[in-house]
């Protein structure tokens, strides 16, 4: 857990400096999360006059509930403690609380910006994560299981190439980034009111409710990276109660893992636009498509 | 004897039936009574055949209420009321009388239809009886389907209890009963009738049915 | 025993109805009705409770059909129905001492309120169909004399209209089934109907259907349910709760009694409409939900929502139960019972808040809502578990029917039939579809009404309701909280039900470590609510620690930036319809046709600017006007027929005289 | 009870007879509504002696299962009607509606429609049968045209004239029943005596029963009410006295549908003959669904209720059309529930009526409010004869409906549509009567609500315990109705 908690930043870091140095500019050092978090950490708060008991206890909430999901998350090793009391449908059911609450948070203060962020982030949920779910129905018939672990296992088990597999990645890659609210579905960068969905939610947050929130989304960000790369790329893994050269093995697979993934996500944000808000269900719509697709496909392979 | 006796009960229930196509093709008032008069008449001479036929007395009976009441007072009283409703050199309108012909003609041969082959087992008298007593009543519910006058509708009325009565007495042997029910009920309905109309005269100008009819409560 | 226990206190509830019409002036009455209420409700429950053999008890009493008399039985299903309704019924007469109190006419309430219950019970208990559909029936004429309780307003008259036609429709229906299940002979105990052999396939296909009609109108499947949302807010809140949280699961009742119990062995094309209508439900019900404004008729949408949910499993348990596949038709159903049982705790509760809502503040719109956390902090706490829990977010009840049922749509693969393998997917991304849906919905409600500033003056000053209704909610809240940290309780108490309606159950929670859950195989997927809760709780509570140990603790409270234009008027605040926009926009569209029509008058003109939306609800103009215009129509034209005149009337006489004639003439 | 020196029957006619007598020349109303009541007491009485010693049949009267149900019923509604109109002339006279000499004219009417109607049931005669019915009709028709306003005459007048042609086809159809008999049992009374007919029907020429039948049904159906001979009834209902539209939808169309069911069981025990289901089937279902839209567009709350009186001779006649154990029980079940449940409605309507000070039912509203005894107890009575339990019209349409399904499946489906749409009307109204704003109200009436809750406690009672002698009793008669 503290691994992640650890790592979060830097991945964040990471992707802000390979989008810079991709758009030719020198950019932050990759480290820069890590002081703007301590930073805000000494700022004071400032909170709204109307702000009530949920607006401040949010952050943390967020924070608790984004954390766990990503320690269920098997980053380096399988079996990992406790990985067998909660399956992928629970860590999506997991995320799915924390933006519960930043959804609320948003509307607590009573301003239009928060609204607007609150509205849009559900309306991407509730397209993101049927996409999700047919997901897992595809992992789950692939592997016969929606335990994490299970399906890693199963995965590094029999290697087969499978057009489901690819559908199901895309589909995935497209809910992590919705759902991170990276371009072309959000920009975590602007402060262009209209546009922001993510950012309109936490606008009237500061100081060290605004830090907890920023790690959190960090770590969101990194828990999908480590998700795709578990399922789709568990070589690496530790297996259970390996020993400590498996375990070192496994992180440092893991961390290239998380450098390739930040790597290839700056290479699509950079490359793309930003969508309007209207094409974004589209965007998913297409995610759940790939899944079904990746489904029927499946029992059509599956019967043969 | 046989044929005789059947020769002329057929004879007067043939008349029966005659004269009910009569009213329904008369359009005066006071012609109309005076035909249904007749009706009574040789409703009554049946009736009185059939009891000298039947050898049951009490038939006779029958037939002199028959002869007093619907053949005579009835229609006098009908005149008086139309007299003192001014209405007795009305012409009533028959829409279509042809057709009313062609229509009665058919239900004369419906009747011919349903009742002979149903009546195999009895008598032939009593067969043709109530055949000619059935196409007389349907002939009389016709003419109150097809007058638009009260009096005229009380005439057919009356016309298809002279069917009824023709069918009792056609039928063997039928208990004393019917018939002085029939006549007490005719009674009664002429009675209640006779206050009706004195009643209507009282609150309208005239005895057309749809008069009433405009008055009716209920409705939207 | 306990089921004497249950009939003596069901005719104790009956006798408090007459009570009730007997102290109809006195004062007191609300406290003492509700509180006689609350107790044979709470018998009740234990009466539900207590272990009992395996074998059902049954009883029989002189009424009802003469030769057949009353019969009465409780098995597991009704035991495990019978501690819900009385769960829900003691929660609300609890809620209803406190709340009754502000109720201008009790005596258009006291006495129905009883017998509501007691109508409920009754079902539950039957064993024979008349006095199943006696007590079914009654339930529904007791509940329209409470929804007619307001009847000052014309919308609730309507409301009743509504509810008591569609009520009856129902009756008609299941009347049908059961005739066609007990034959002409007329066996119509529920006995004799188990051991008739079942008829051709069509004839339960039939039976099927009409059972979908019949306990279908009563849950409020689509396109059956418009009386729901009408009638639901229509009546005081806590009998809202009881309508929407109990006697919808009534019905669910009987859907399993008679499809899973009387029927017979099904046939897997059987789950196809069942899981087809409840898809649609789950959709189109949260769909309507998410655009209400008004905050009652949010929730009994949302009923519908669960409702189909409900039937989507029990779907699922049809398809494996015909495929002799035990496991996963114990689990649909397990979830199926489990989900009843989830939705009936927290539906009670969401009335209730909404009913401590409109007491405080007189309104029932969210959008003259807002900033309620601020003057009602406890209500507005025990509404949010709610909406936590109904949107189906760990650690709390609702998530884990919602995901035993995930499980069990993830085992249909297995299915042999290539219509369910392909039907089932697409009915699992309905449901994941609703789940987030849901959420977003709960988060607009929530949000609109209970956060932000005050819209209206009513919302400011609104106090905080009083204690026995919080004391009920928070009760509820509690159990919602225990269903959700300890599953393996409730999916035990739910096993043996599965082993007698599918013939199988899933393995025993009780005895698995760390209170886990394992609905098939360790290997396949579990679920430990409680460590989730405590990780949450731990985590939440360290990164707090360290915060408050590292970061600063200075706190200014000032204006809310707003990105620099803050504007004091609350009405510049995101409205709930507003909130609603884009999914009015991208799923309303196909659903009812939604537009949004804005009239902005060009630069200068003073006139003020427009904004309108407008919706049209499909069943209701698909299939209900017609109904309605063909009805009209034969009544004007039939009508004609009273002011003919006495000659066209004789006329009728004569034709139909001839006719018959002609008939016998032309007869053989 | 032998004891009694007149045997129960005879005195089922006697008492009513001589009362008609002393009342045509009393006058006075407390007296002679007093008279009325204890006659028509008396008169109950006897007839639930009869249910104990049953004389011999002889040429003119008799006693068997089926007859008796009548009489009981018919009896015990003509004693709670009159103890019901005690009150409601009462209130008549003092607004000025009625005159004393009308009064003692209605009491003694009433009587003498007592005694026929006893007659019609008593008779062993077709004959007899047929004058006493002619005789009620008669005396209801002149109950109905009492007011003598142009609408009541104009009602009297249509049902006189639809009520003597029904009359006239009935007495056709006896005669041809004789006609068929004759040849068998001879000349004379043989030949016209139930006991005896039902003991040869076999022998009988099956051709001329089917016609005969089709007149009875007609002429019968008339005054049953059956469409499309029903014009006469929601007239007669709505313009005359609240009591007499009491009596004529609790007593009457019963008594007519009596004579209907006789003859029935007369065909069915001829195997040759046509069956008379199919004809009564339809005449029935035709009666249920017109009646039931026809009462979307009534604003007359008595003629509203007289049509919904139609709709449930429809389904009478029709579980009587399909026959069978189960149909047959029902039929008389329902026969039984309806004359009570549609009696107490009226029992209601009339004071309601009185208290509103018109029939429209578009000036009644907020009953529940402003008169919440006579308001409540409509709406009760109307649940219990939309059929909801827990009152007893339930259990009659649930054996009905559920029967008729499991062996005639396409049978049943225009039964529940016609029975839901009359549910639909019967509700939007009784929605409008009974809740909303209540309408303001001219003057209070001592309404007489015994009678009225004596009814729907009854039918609530029989809905949910129907006591085991009449349980068996009914089956008995459905057994024999075939």
């Amino acid at each position: 857990m503290i691994l992640v908690l650890s790592l979060a930043p830097l991945l964040l870091g990471f992707t802000r400096k390979t989008k810079a140095r991709l758009l030719r500019r020198r950019g932050p050092s990759i480290f820069q999360p890590y002081r703007d978090l301590l930073r805000l950490m000494r700022k004071e708060v400032v909170l709204a006059d109307n702000a009530s008991w949920l607006f401040r206890s949010a952050p943390y909430l967020i924070f608790a509930a984004t954390w766990v999901a990503a320690a269920l998350v098997p980053t380096f090793a399988t079996g990992l403690m406790f990985n067998w009391s909660a399956d992928l449908i629970v860590i999506t059911a997991l995320l799915g609380s924390a933006r519960f609450f930043l959804a609320l948070a948003g509307m607590d203060v009573g301003t239009s910006f928060g609204g607007i962020g609150s509205s849009r982030e559900m309306m991407f949920a509730s397209l993101a994560e049927p996409a999700m779910i047919m997901i897992v129905f595809v992992v789950a018939l692939i592997a016969g299981s929606t335990q994490l672990s299970e399906i890693a296992f199963h995965m590094l088990s029999h290697i087969e190439l499978r057009v489901s597999y690819g559908l199901a990645l895309i589909g995935l890659v497209i809910v992590a980034i919705a759902e991170n609210g990276r371009i072309p579905v959000d920009n975590p960068a602007t402060h262009l009111e209209l546009t922001m969905v993510h950012e309109a939610m936490v606008l009237e947050y500061s100081g060290r409710h605004l830090a907890v929130i920023e790690l959190a989304s960090a770590l969101k960000l990194l828990l999908y990276v480590s998700l795709i790369a578990c399922i789709f790329a568990p070589w690496g893994l530790a297996p259970h109660g390996a020993d400590f050269r498996g375990m070192a093995f496994g992180a440092v697979a893991f961390v290239a893992k998380l450098a390739v993934g930040g790597f290839l996500l700056a290479l699509f944000e950079v490359s793309t636009a930003k969508m309007r808000v209207f094409r974004v269900p589209d965007f998913l719509g297409a995610a759940l498509m790939l899944g079904l697709l990746g489904t029927l496909l499946l029992f059509v392979s599956r019967s043969l | 004897m046989g044929t005789l006796a059947f020769d002329v009960a057929h004879l007067f229930a043939g008349g029966l039936v005659l004269i009910s196509f009569m009213l329904l093709y008369q359009d005066r008032m006071t012609g109309l009574i005076n035909i249904f008069a007749l009706h009574a008449v040789v409703l009554s001479l049946s009736v009185a055949w059939q009891a000298y036929v039947q050898h049951s007395p009490h038939l006779f009976l029958t037939a002199a209420i028959a002869i007093i009441f619907k053949a005579t007072i009835i229609p006098l009283s009908l005149q008086r009321i139309m007299v003192r409703l001014r209405i007795h050199r009305d012409i009533e309108v028959v829409g279509g009388v042809g057709v009313t012909m062609l229509l009665g003609i058919c239900l004369v041969a419906l009747s011919l239809v349903v009742i002979l082959p149903a009546t195999a087992a009895a008598d032939p008298l009593a067969r043709e009886d109530v055949a000619f007593a059935l196409s007389v009543v349907l002939l009389g519910l016709l003419m109150m389907v097809t007058r638009r006058n009260a009096i005229s509708q009380v005439i057919g009325f009356m016309s298809l209890e002279n069917g009824l009565i023709l069918a009792a007495t056609g039928a063997k042997g039928m208990p004393l009963v019917v018939e002085i029910s029939v006549a007490f009920s005719v009674l009664i309905a002429f009675i209640v009738i006779g206050i009706f109309l004195f009643r209507i005269r009282e609150r309208f100008d005239t005895v057309d049915v749809q008069e009433l009819d405009r008055v009716r409560g209920g409705g939207r | 025993m306990s089921l004497t226990v249950a009939l003596l206190s069901i005719a104790a509830l009956l006798g408090a109805a007459g009570l009730a019409i007997a102290l109809a002036r006195s004062v007191e009455a609300t406290r003492i009705i509700y509180g006689l209420c609350f107790g044979f409700s709470l018998i009740l429950f234990v009466a539900a409770v207590v272990p009992r053999g395996a074998a059902a008890l049954t009883a029989a009493l002189p009424l009802g059909l003469p030769w057949i008399g009353a019969h009465f039985r409780m098995d597991v299903l009704s035991a495990f129905f019978l501690a819900i309704v009385n769960l829900g019924g003691a929660a609300a007469s609890l809620y209803a001492i406190g709340y009754g109190a502000h109720e201008k006419h009790p005596s258009r309430i006291l006495p129905f309120f009883p017998a509501f219950l007691a109508g409920m019970n009754l079902v539950l208990l039957a064993d024979d169909a008349f006095s199943f559909l006696v007590a079914w029936e009654f339930m529904s004429l007791s509940s329209w004399a409470l929804v007619m309780a307001h009847h000052h307003d014309a919308e609730n008259r309507r409301a009743g209209f509504i509810y008591l036609l569609m009520a009856s429709f129902g009756t008609l229906a299941l009347l049908m089934a059961f005739g066609l299940l007990a034959g002409s002979v007329g066996g119509y105990s529920f006995a004799d109907i188990r051991d008739a052999a079942h008829g051709p396939s069509w004839k339960s296909g039939l039976v099927l259907a009409l059972v979908l009609l019949g306990a279908g109108s009563k849950a409020g499947l689509v396109p059956l349910h418009i009386w729901l949302p009408l009638a639901h807010p229509a009546a005081p809140s806590h009998v809202s709760a009881l309508m929407s949280g109990v006697m919808t699961k009534v019905a669910i009742y009987g859907f399993i009694r008679i499809v899973f119990d009387l029927l017979g062995p099904p046939e897997f094309w059987w789950s196809m409409p069942t899981l087809t209508l409840g898809a649609i439900t789950a959709m189109l019900g949260i769909l309507s939900a998410t655009i209400q404004s008004d905050l009652k008729k949010l929730l009994a949408y949302s009923t519908i929502e669960n409702i189909g949910i409900i039937f989507v499993a029990l779907g699922l348990a049809l398809a494996f139960k015909a495929n002799g596949m035990a496991l996963p038709a114990a689990l649909a159903f397990t979830a199926a019972l489990f989900h009843v049982f989830n939705h009936s705790l927290f539906k009670s509760l969401l009335f209730f808040g909404a009913g401590a809502v409109q007491g405080a503040t007189g309104e029932r719109d969210i959008e003259r809502l807002g900033g309620l956390i601020h003057s009602m902090p406890r209500t507005a706490f025990v509404f949010l578990g709610a909406c936590l829990a109904i949107s189906a977010l760990p650690p709390l009840n609702g998530f884990v029917s919602e995901w035993l049922v995930f499980q069990a749509v993830l085992l249909s693969p297995s299915l042999p039939q290539w219509s369910l393998k392909l039907l089932v997917p697409a009915v699992g991304v309905a449901l994941a579809l609703s789940a987030a849906l849901c959420a977003g919905c709960f988060v607009r409600a929530y949000g609109v009404a209970f956060l932000g500033r005050a819209r209206s003056i009513a919302a400011k000053d609104a106090r905080e309701t009083d204690p026995w209704s919080l004391s009920a909610m928070s009760g509820l809240l509690a159990l919602c909280l225990l269903a959700g940290l300890f599953p393996s309780y409730m999916i035990d108490t739910i096993t043996p039900a599965a082993k007698l309606f599918v013939g199988g159950h899933v393995p025993t929670q009780g005895d698995i470590p760390w209170m886990s859950i394992v609905p098939i195989a360790e290997s396949r997927s579990s679920y430990n609510g409680l460590l989730v809760f405590v990780f949450i709780i731990f985590s939440a509570s360290v990164a707090a620690l360290i915060v408050r140990r590292f970061g600063s603790k200075a706190i200014r409270r000032g204006p809310a930036w707003d990105c620099g234009y803050p504007d004091p008027s609350p009405a510049t605040q995101y409205t709930g319809s507003s909130f609603a926009q884009p999914i009015r926009r991208t799923l309303g569209n196909v659903a009812f046709v939604a537009r949004d029509h804005l009239d902005m008058p060009p630069p200068g003109d003073t006139r003020p600017a427009r904004f309108g939306i407008e919706v049209h609800d499909r069943v209701w103009d698909g299939i209900y006007t017609p109904i309605l215009r063909g009805v009209e129509f034969c009544a004007d034209q039939l009508n004609r027929m009273n002011y003919l005149t006495i000659q066209e009337y004789l006329g009728l006489v004569f034709i139909a005289l001839v006719g018959l004639l002609l008939v016998i003439a032309i007869w053989p | 009870m032998n004891g009694f020196a007149v045997q129960p029957v005879d005195a089922l006619l006697i008492i009513p007879a001589l009362s008609a007598l002393i009342l045509a020349f009393l006058s006075g109303y407390r007296l002679t509504s007093r008279i009325n009541l204890i006659s028509s007491g008396a008169v109950f009485l006897f007839a639930v002696a009869l249910l104990f010693s049953r004389p011999a049949a002889d040429n003119y009267l008799f006693v068997d299962d089926l007859n008796v149900v009548f009489v009981v019923l018919s009896t015990f509604i003509g004693f709670t009607t009159s103890a019901y109109s005690a009150s409601y002339i009462g209130h008549e006279i003092e607004v000025g509606k009625l005159k004393p000499t009308h009064v003692r004219f209605y009491h003694a009417m009433y009587q003498s429609m007592m005694f026929a109607m006893n007659l019609a049931l008593l008779a062993n005669n077709i004959g007899l049968m047929w004058v006493a019915i002619e005789f009620a009709t008669l005396t209801t028709v002149l109950m109905v045209g009492i007011y003598r306003t142009p609408e009541a005459l104009e009602a009297a007048w249509k049902y006189f004239i639809l009520g003597s042609v029904g009359i006239a086809l009935a007495l056709f159809g006896t005669i041809l029943v004789y006609m068929s008999a004759e040849p068998v049992l001879g000349e004379g009374y043989d030949a016209m005596v139930w006991t005896s007919l039902m003991r040869h029907a076999a022998a009988f020429s099956p051709r001329l029963l089917n016609v005969a039948f089709v007149f009875l049904m007609l002429g019968y159906g008339t005054k049953v009410g059956l469409v499309p001979m029903h014009a006469w009834l929601p007239d007669a209902h709505a313009e005359g006295p609240t009591p007499i539209s009491a009596v004529l939808s609790g007593l009457l169309l019963n008594v007519a549908l009596y004579a209907v069911l006789r003859f029935k069981m007369l065909l069915a025990a001829n195997a040759a003959a046509i069956a008379p289901g199919p004809l009564m089937i339809a005449l029935g279902l035709a009666s249920l669904i017109f009646a039931g839209f026809m009462l979307y567009r009534r604003d007359d709350i008595k003629r509203l209720f007289a049509y919904s009186s139609i709709e449930h001779m429809g389904i009478i006649t029709f579980a009587f059309g399909m026959g069978g154990p189960l149909a047959n029980f029902a039929g008389l079940l329902h026969m039984t529930m309806h004359s009570l449940t549609k009696s107490a409605i009226f029992f209601a309507v009339g004071h309601i009526a009185q208290v509103k000070g018109t029939q429209k039912i578009a000036n009644i509203r907020g009953l529940t409010e402003s008169h919440p005894v006579l308001g409540w107890g409509l709406v009760a009575g109307v649940m219990a004869i939309a059929g909801l339990p827990p009152f007893g019209v339930f259990m009659s349409e649930f054996l009905v409906v559920s029967s008729t399904f499991a062996r005639q499946p396409l049978l049943a489906i225009p039964l529940a549509f016609g029975l839901l749409v009359a549910f639909g009307a019967l509700l939007l109204r009784v929605i409008g009567l009974a809740f909303g704003e209540p309408s303001d109200s001219f003057g209070e009436v001592e309404a007489s609500i015994v009678p009225l809750f004596l009814h729907l406690a009854l039918v609530l009672l029989m809905g949910i315990w129907l006591e085991p002698h009449i349980a068996v009793w009914f089956q008995n008669v459905a057994g024999m109705l075939g």
